[in-house]
């Protein structure tokens, strides 16, 4: 396909509703001739897979780590080295990872050499830690308590021998949302990052009639929190009900709720969305807040490090993070990993109830 | 040529193994005033810990209610690069596959639209081109569409469908996830464009239970492979995995959540009729099993993020559907569900939330779908339910005392 | 204690708050001597067993049915059975059965050759069918759906063999509770039945002002289907919402809801209340509705049999019925028992969601 | 003497081995009216499958406010001997012992002042007398306080506690469930007496997790023995289980929650940190594995029946509370949780329906407890929750930094 990018644009013979293109035309040949056909895969180094046709037929995938936030100039540089070893085949995974597509086995070392002087970090198949799923933050959301790719950024420099060559009992998920908006895999994942407040919107009752709507507004409080207030054409917010979730502020700017001294992050783990031994399950609360310690949050990493070293120190072998939980019992996770067990990690929203525990069932830790 | 800030805050950010998304910014911004003010805007929230972006802006482009994300700065004066710095989000291709030439193609173009910055991907699976000003809109919308490629999904609309590499590269894949996204997309390219639901609504499609792609997490309609035919068993190369250390009783049949695996040392045996098609033998010894046709798709509604009611798993509403070509059923149990949704959703109200509090008996109704255990978890508990008058016709027990 | 009821009684002199009396006055000596102290125990027939003190000392107890519902000529016959094996001690136990205290080996056979001479029904201890925890039915209560000691005498009629003789993989604990007021323990039964309703509250708007409070009513409904009706005076029903519960019945006599030939029982299946292996679990639903077809209800008679049968033939040793249910799945539960699966059973109350399968986990059975 | 009715249909209900509660109405009808016409209107009850009481009625005795149960048939005219037709609750004995004696007064009693029909017990745990008339409370009352027996609880009030027969005859009661039962009924006999809470308390205690007096499911608060110290096991008894074929493995191995016992054919191991003290094989291997101290309760809090918010089992609120003679902490924790309920509670609303709308940690805090994670089966999910002002001072993270 010829690409072109007229110097003057005519606007008016835009067509519409074309959709994609057609995913045939980014395949590989090998991959286009072995379509539904595939019989196995090895995984031949941390960021080396090959997969056999029924064929016999092979194809070879090299997998590197991405910051998701790619220049063009970045993305050029990929597709140089694409064309130089994969005929320009390539692809990006679900978390964002860059998987070069290798029909020729002779290619695949040259290109990981490539790759390693280039400074690409070349791992996260198999049983380890790959790439962060995440979100905006400041660098584009008006919404985010938390930056994202710093998160990302600083969580994976802590646990990058676990992406390149380390082992996991099974795969650790890692996401990162930079609010409760959770744009993230945050409720689902092994071990993920959530930006909360702390601190009650503060009602801008002057700007509530021009940019807000009242229904909507009371209606995306989940703890009903928001009546009308109609001296002011406003709305009250009932201090004692409000859990500073922000979603008012999603719908009605008018509500600011960012709070720099108050504002920071929770760790939630333990989530999981593979069928795969037991079902998918949701992330936990483990650590109600850190503070926005910029530019690394060091205390987000101490504690994650906490909790992934007493996962790789306890689990089983494929056992995931919750999995391991849910054996150990969650009073022993709070022992082993030391974190504090407070107020906040008690359900007290709508189903709290279905969290308390209904069994004599305890294991004594201390 | 762009403006230069002290970046002390971010510079520790470049610092460390993993590649930093500093650094591409600052790539970007030697080239580009918007990155480059992106830069500086950014150092500042790293400095006081807030966001500088204002809330919201609606933008768009001619003929489509949706696929840009506008964006304006809350310091223009200070920053005026970033004044304007929309997203336009691009429908990737199925299983994100790309050429080089596609991908230079997106360079060339972003560089001249835009501010250089890029995505790949979004959560949702779109490509995502991220800081432009409102003129460059309909130009940069005319030349994508020219070379094959449209917008995505924004608003209270069907969002960019997204799938796993399925069939493309893995020998798991019961469906043909890529065909599947393509052609839902395709079909449904109006509602992926011009908002016309209560809410956003997302598909994903998954060729197995393994979910590569989160479907069951975060789709309101999840497809995810399976079959119903026996895991078929290639003794030797099970035989192999012990040799080669599995401890395959600890590993496979203690891990089992069906109790249906037995290992003698020798042959590995399954019972078929107690497995829960979880997958995890499949996958842990690799090219030793296979599940076997019949091939088809478990059908689950409702993920969804926190708001309102709390996050939710999508729930299965039909356990298994063969999915070929042209997928006419599928397509019109999706149709029906949006009528429904359409008429009785409030505002913001996903379709799992409506489900919720019209009651799942209404919404498998409207789709033409039978009650079956295996919808749920496990049948309710408390003793109030409702009855239609349609059911006293029924009478099961007479059943029981012939 | 020498008991005394005087032919005239002089209320006046009534004293209060005496609470009941000690429990020492109860017990039989060797329980008083190794109170707290007991060793172990030997399950030596399905209705006898002893146990071991410590210090040696022996104690046998011998279960016999009782239907609960006891006349004071059959109360006189088990005190004086008492008086002639066990020195006048025996209890009741937590499911209502009687339990002779015998301290004397030697009096233990020739105490059952009696019971069962006149036909009490001896067993119940161990892995078995015990008595029927249940309530008062159409015998003293004004809330009653179905009969309770109907239910249970022709149920235990049923499996009587199980409670005298024949072992089952664990206890079977069966409960019936007449309405939805639930006063017997069905919500944590191994099988459980409870009458219920089907139509709406019929509103009797010209007694509803001078018999109930509009708040409590309103507040009685779970599912919010009750509004006031001002000009009635009175409180109107929102049909799509009722769910026949009846609780607004409870709360106010204006709204009768019993309906002879609408109401029926339905069966709940899999709870228990002890820790062993699993936590506690609620019971749930199995069959949503059968008739009350008196005075033996046949077909719920039919229904349980199918269930437990399934359970006897199916079970693990030691698994309750709950534990078997979850080891198999509720799918081939409803394949084994042939159980219809109706809308019913998927539930559209508060929780709802919390009951839909979130997993591809399934078992094929068909 | 009394009425005779023709009951084809409860006749039936005589048929079959299980001892007949038709049988026992019978009996008492031969001597007391009331139970004649009982009989008939029941059988009037099985014709047209409905219940013929009316609602309600308020009867008591004098300086109580509970008690009686009042109780009026709707069919008066037919069955006089029911148009009154009150129930008494008499609180029980602890652990339901009797002597002889003792229950032939109970027997004088009714057949003087009621119909003849009991039942022993009540579901709570009360004895039950069945069937008198208004004008017999006063004297009946009298007569059951001059033999040292006092009235069961009905109404918003604590209800008789009640517990498992416990260290009288069970070798696993790891807390006296008797005496503490004896304790909190003569503590509370106002609160037993006179209806003042919100709604219904319940209080059941049991001697270990077994819980065989359905504590966790039917006591708004549930006090279960459980115990500190590791099992302590006789390997020769375990040997003879064997040998009398248990299957150790199967039966108790592989049942176990905690899955921390091996067994080698010879020796059976419990890792003791890895127990959740469930009783499981402590009760399989009755008399070869017993629990050691320290001995104390696990504290629950909220059982109930489904209405309103549906069935709940009990949560812990205190997972390991010693329980000695004069049990202060448990008194003054009770009074404290009345307080408050008393306070904030709405009319018709259980405890654990309080905890659920203003939150365990207000209750918590209420009670001078502190939040452990044995409170949980598993921390939240969703990330909204609140603070409070002096949760802003403490900051744990400082620790991590050390
Ligand atoms: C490339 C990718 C699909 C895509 O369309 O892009 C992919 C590819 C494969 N996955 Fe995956 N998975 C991919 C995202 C996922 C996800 C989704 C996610 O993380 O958001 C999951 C679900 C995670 C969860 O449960 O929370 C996922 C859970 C798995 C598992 C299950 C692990 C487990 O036991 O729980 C397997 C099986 C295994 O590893 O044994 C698997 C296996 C595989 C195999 C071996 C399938 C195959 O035969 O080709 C592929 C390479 C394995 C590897 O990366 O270790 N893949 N895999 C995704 C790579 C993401 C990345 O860059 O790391
Ligand atoms: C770009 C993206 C995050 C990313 O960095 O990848 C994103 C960004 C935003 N999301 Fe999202 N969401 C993105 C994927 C998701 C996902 C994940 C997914 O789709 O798999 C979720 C959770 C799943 C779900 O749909 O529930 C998600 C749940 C939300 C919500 C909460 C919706 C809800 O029902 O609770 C909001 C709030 C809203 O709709 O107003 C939201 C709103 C937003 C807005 C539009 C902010 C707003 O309040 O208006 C964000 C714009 C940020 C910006 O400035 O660019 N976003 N959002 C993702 C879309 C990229 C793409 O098209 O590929
Ligand atoms: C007498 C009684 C206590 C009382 O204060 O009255 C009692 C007495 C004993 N129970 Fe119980 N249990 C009694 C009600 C219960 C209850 C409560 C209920 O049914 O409402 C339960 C809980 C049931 C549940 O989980 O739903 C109960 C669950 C058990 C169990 C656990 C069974 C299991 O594995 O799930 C055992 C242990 C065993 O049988 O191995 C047990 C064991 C015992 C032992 C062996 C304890 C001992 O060492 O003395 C006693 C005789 C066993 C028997 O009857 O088989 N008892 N037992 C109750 C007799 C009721 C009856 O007439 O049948
Ligand atoms: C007699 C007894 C049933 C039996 O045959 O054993 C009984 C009988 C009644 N119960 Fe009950 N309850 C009895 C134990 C229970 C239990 C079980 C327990 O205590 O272990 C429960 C479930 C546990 C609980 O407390 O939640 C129970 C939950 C109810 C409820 C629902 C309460 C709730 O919060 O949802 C009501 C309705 C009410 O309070 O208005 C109720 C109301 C009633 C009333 C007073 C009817 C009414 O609506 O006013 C019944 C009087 C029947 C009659 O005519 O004699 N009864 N009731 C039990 C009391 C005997 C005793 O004192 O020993
Ligand atoms: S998670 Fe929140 S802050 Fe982050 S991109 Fe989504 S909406 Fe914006
Ligand atoms: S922040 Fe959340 S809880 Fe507070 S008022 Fe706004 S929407 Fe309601
Ligand atoms: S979801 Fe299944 S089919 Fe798709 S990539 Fe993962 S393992 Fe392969
Ligand atoms: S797919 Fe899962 S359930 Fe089925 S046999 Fe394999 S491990 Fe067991
Ligand atoms: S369950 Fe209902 S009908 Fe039966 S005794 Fe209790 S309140 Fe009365
Ligand atoms: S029967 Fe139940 S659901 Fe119906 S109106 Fe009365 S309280 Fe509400
Ligand atoms: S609950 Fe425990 S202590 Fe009480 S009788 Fe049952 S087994 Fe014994
Ligand atoms: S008491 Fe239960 S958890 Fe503890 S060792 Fe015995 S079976 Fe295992």
């Amino acid at each position: 396909m010829p690409y072109v990018i007229p110097d003057v644009v005519d606007v008016k013979q835009r067509k519409t509703d074309i959709g994609p293109p057609h995913y045939k035309n980014f395949l590989p040949p090998v991959i286009q001739k072995n379509y539904g056909d595939w019989k196995t895969h090895e995984i031949l180094s941390p960021g080396l897979m090959v997969h056999i046709a029924n064929s016999g037929d092979k194809i070879w995938t090299v997998r590197v780590a991405s910051p998701r936030l790619l220049s063009t100039d970045t993305l050029r540089e990929i597709a140089d080295i694409a064309e130089k070893y994969c005929d320009g085949y390539f692809r990006f995974t679900t978390r964002n990872n860059i998987e070069f597509l290798v029909s020729d086995e002779s290619k695949v070392k040259p290109l990981m050499d490539e790759l390693a002087d280039r400074k690409y970090m070349i791992g996260g198949i198999g049983s380890r830690v790959s790439n962060i799923v995440h979100t905006q933050g400041w660098i584009h959301c008006h919404s985010a308590a938390v930056d994202a790719s710093a998160l990302v950024k600083v969580i994976m420099d802590e646990f990058v021998d676990y992406f390149t060559t380390k082992e996991t009992p099974n795969k650790v998920r890692f996401a990162v949302a930079c609010c409760t908006n959770m744009c993230g895999a945050v409720h689902c994942s092994d071990i993920a990052y959530v930006g909360i407040h702390r601190k009650l919107p503060r009602i801008d009752h002057d700007n509530f009639k021009n940019l807000c709507e009242l229904p909507t507004t009371i209606a995306s409080c989940p703890t009903a929190a928001i009546t009308p207030d109609p001296a002011k054409k406003s709305i009250k917010i009932n201090a004692d009900k409000c859990m500073y979730c922000g979603n008012c502020f999603s719908v009605c700017p008018a509500l600011p709720i960012a709070d720099p001294e108050n504002d920071g992050v929770a760790i939630v783990v333990g989530g999981k969305v593979g069928n795969l031994r037991k079902p998918p399950m949701f992330s936990k609360l483990a650590v109600a807040y850190l503070p926005n310690n910029t530019p690394r949050w060091p205390e987000v990493v101490k504690a994650t490090k906490k909790i992934f070293d007493a996962y790789v120190a306890g689990a089983k072998k494929h056992e995931r993070v919750g999995e391991w939980i849910e054996r150990i019992g969650w009073e022993k996770f709070f022992a082993v990993t030391g974190l504090p067990f407070t107020f906040q990690h008690i359900d007290d929203w709508t189903y709290a109830f279905k969290t308390f525990r209904t069994t004599t069932q305890i294991k004594w830790t201390k | 040529m762009t403006k230069k800030y002290d970046t002390p805050l971010l510079d520790e950010l470049e610092k460390g193994p993993f590649p930093s998304f500093v650094t591409e910014i600052k790539k970007a911004a030697a080239k580009s005033a918007m990155a480059a003010d992106e830069l500086g805007q950014l150092e500042k929230s790293f400095r006081d810990k807030v966001t500088y972006w204002k809330h919201g802006g609606i933008v768009g482009v001619r003929g489509y209610g949706g696929g840009v994300i506008g964006r304006y700065s809350q310091l223009a004066d200070k920053f005026p690069g970033v004044a304007h710095f929309h997203t336009v989000r691009v429908n990737q291709t199925s299983g994100l596959f790309y050429t080089s030439e596609t991908m230079k193609f997106f360079c060339d173009l972003w560089d001249k639209y835009g501010s250089g910055l890029t995505n790949f991907h979004g959560s949702t699976g779109d490509i995502i081109l991220l800081g432009t000003v409102t003129e460059n809109l309909e130009p940069l919308a005319t030349v994508l569409s020219m070379n094959g490629f449209d917008l995505g999904g924004s608003g209270s609309a069907m969002r960019t469908p997204s799938c796993c590499v399925g069939p493309a590269r893995c020998e798991w894949s019961m469906i043909d996830t890529l065909d599947i996204t393509y052609d839902l997309t395709q079909e449904f390219q109006d509602e992926l464009h011009r908002p016309q639901f209560p809410y956003k609504f997302k598909i994903k499609t998954v060729g197995c239970p393994v979910d590569c792609n989160a479907s069951i997490a975060r789709a309101d309609l999840s497809i995810i492979g399976t079959w119903k035919g026996p895991i078929a068993i290639d003794q030797d190369k099970v035989k192999d995995y012990a040799k080669k250390g599995m401890n395959i009783q600890e590993e496979i049949v203690n891990m089992c959540p069906g109790k249906c695996i037995t290992w003698d040392g020798n042959t590995l045996n399954i019972n078929n009729a107690d497995c829960l098609h979880c997958m995890h033998c499949i996958t842990k010894l690799a090219g030793a099993l296979k599940p076997t046709p019949p091939f088809g798709a478990v059908i689950l509604i409702g993920a969804k993020a926190p708001f309102v009611i709390g996050a939710t798993l999508s729930w299965v509403i039909v356990p298994f559907m063969e999915l070929k070509p042209p997928y006419q059923e599928l397509k019109d149990m999706i149709r029906n569900m949006w009528d429904w949704w359409n008429e009785y959703g409030k505002n913001r109200e996903r379709i799992g939330e409506l489900i919720i509090r019209r009651g799942m008996r209404e919404f498998l109704e409207v789709c033409g779908l039978e009650p079956t255990p295996e919808l749920v978890r496990e049948p309710r508990n408390d003793p109030f339910w409702f009855w239609k008058e349609e059911d006293f016709e029924k009478k099961p027990w007479e059943e029981f005392l012939k």
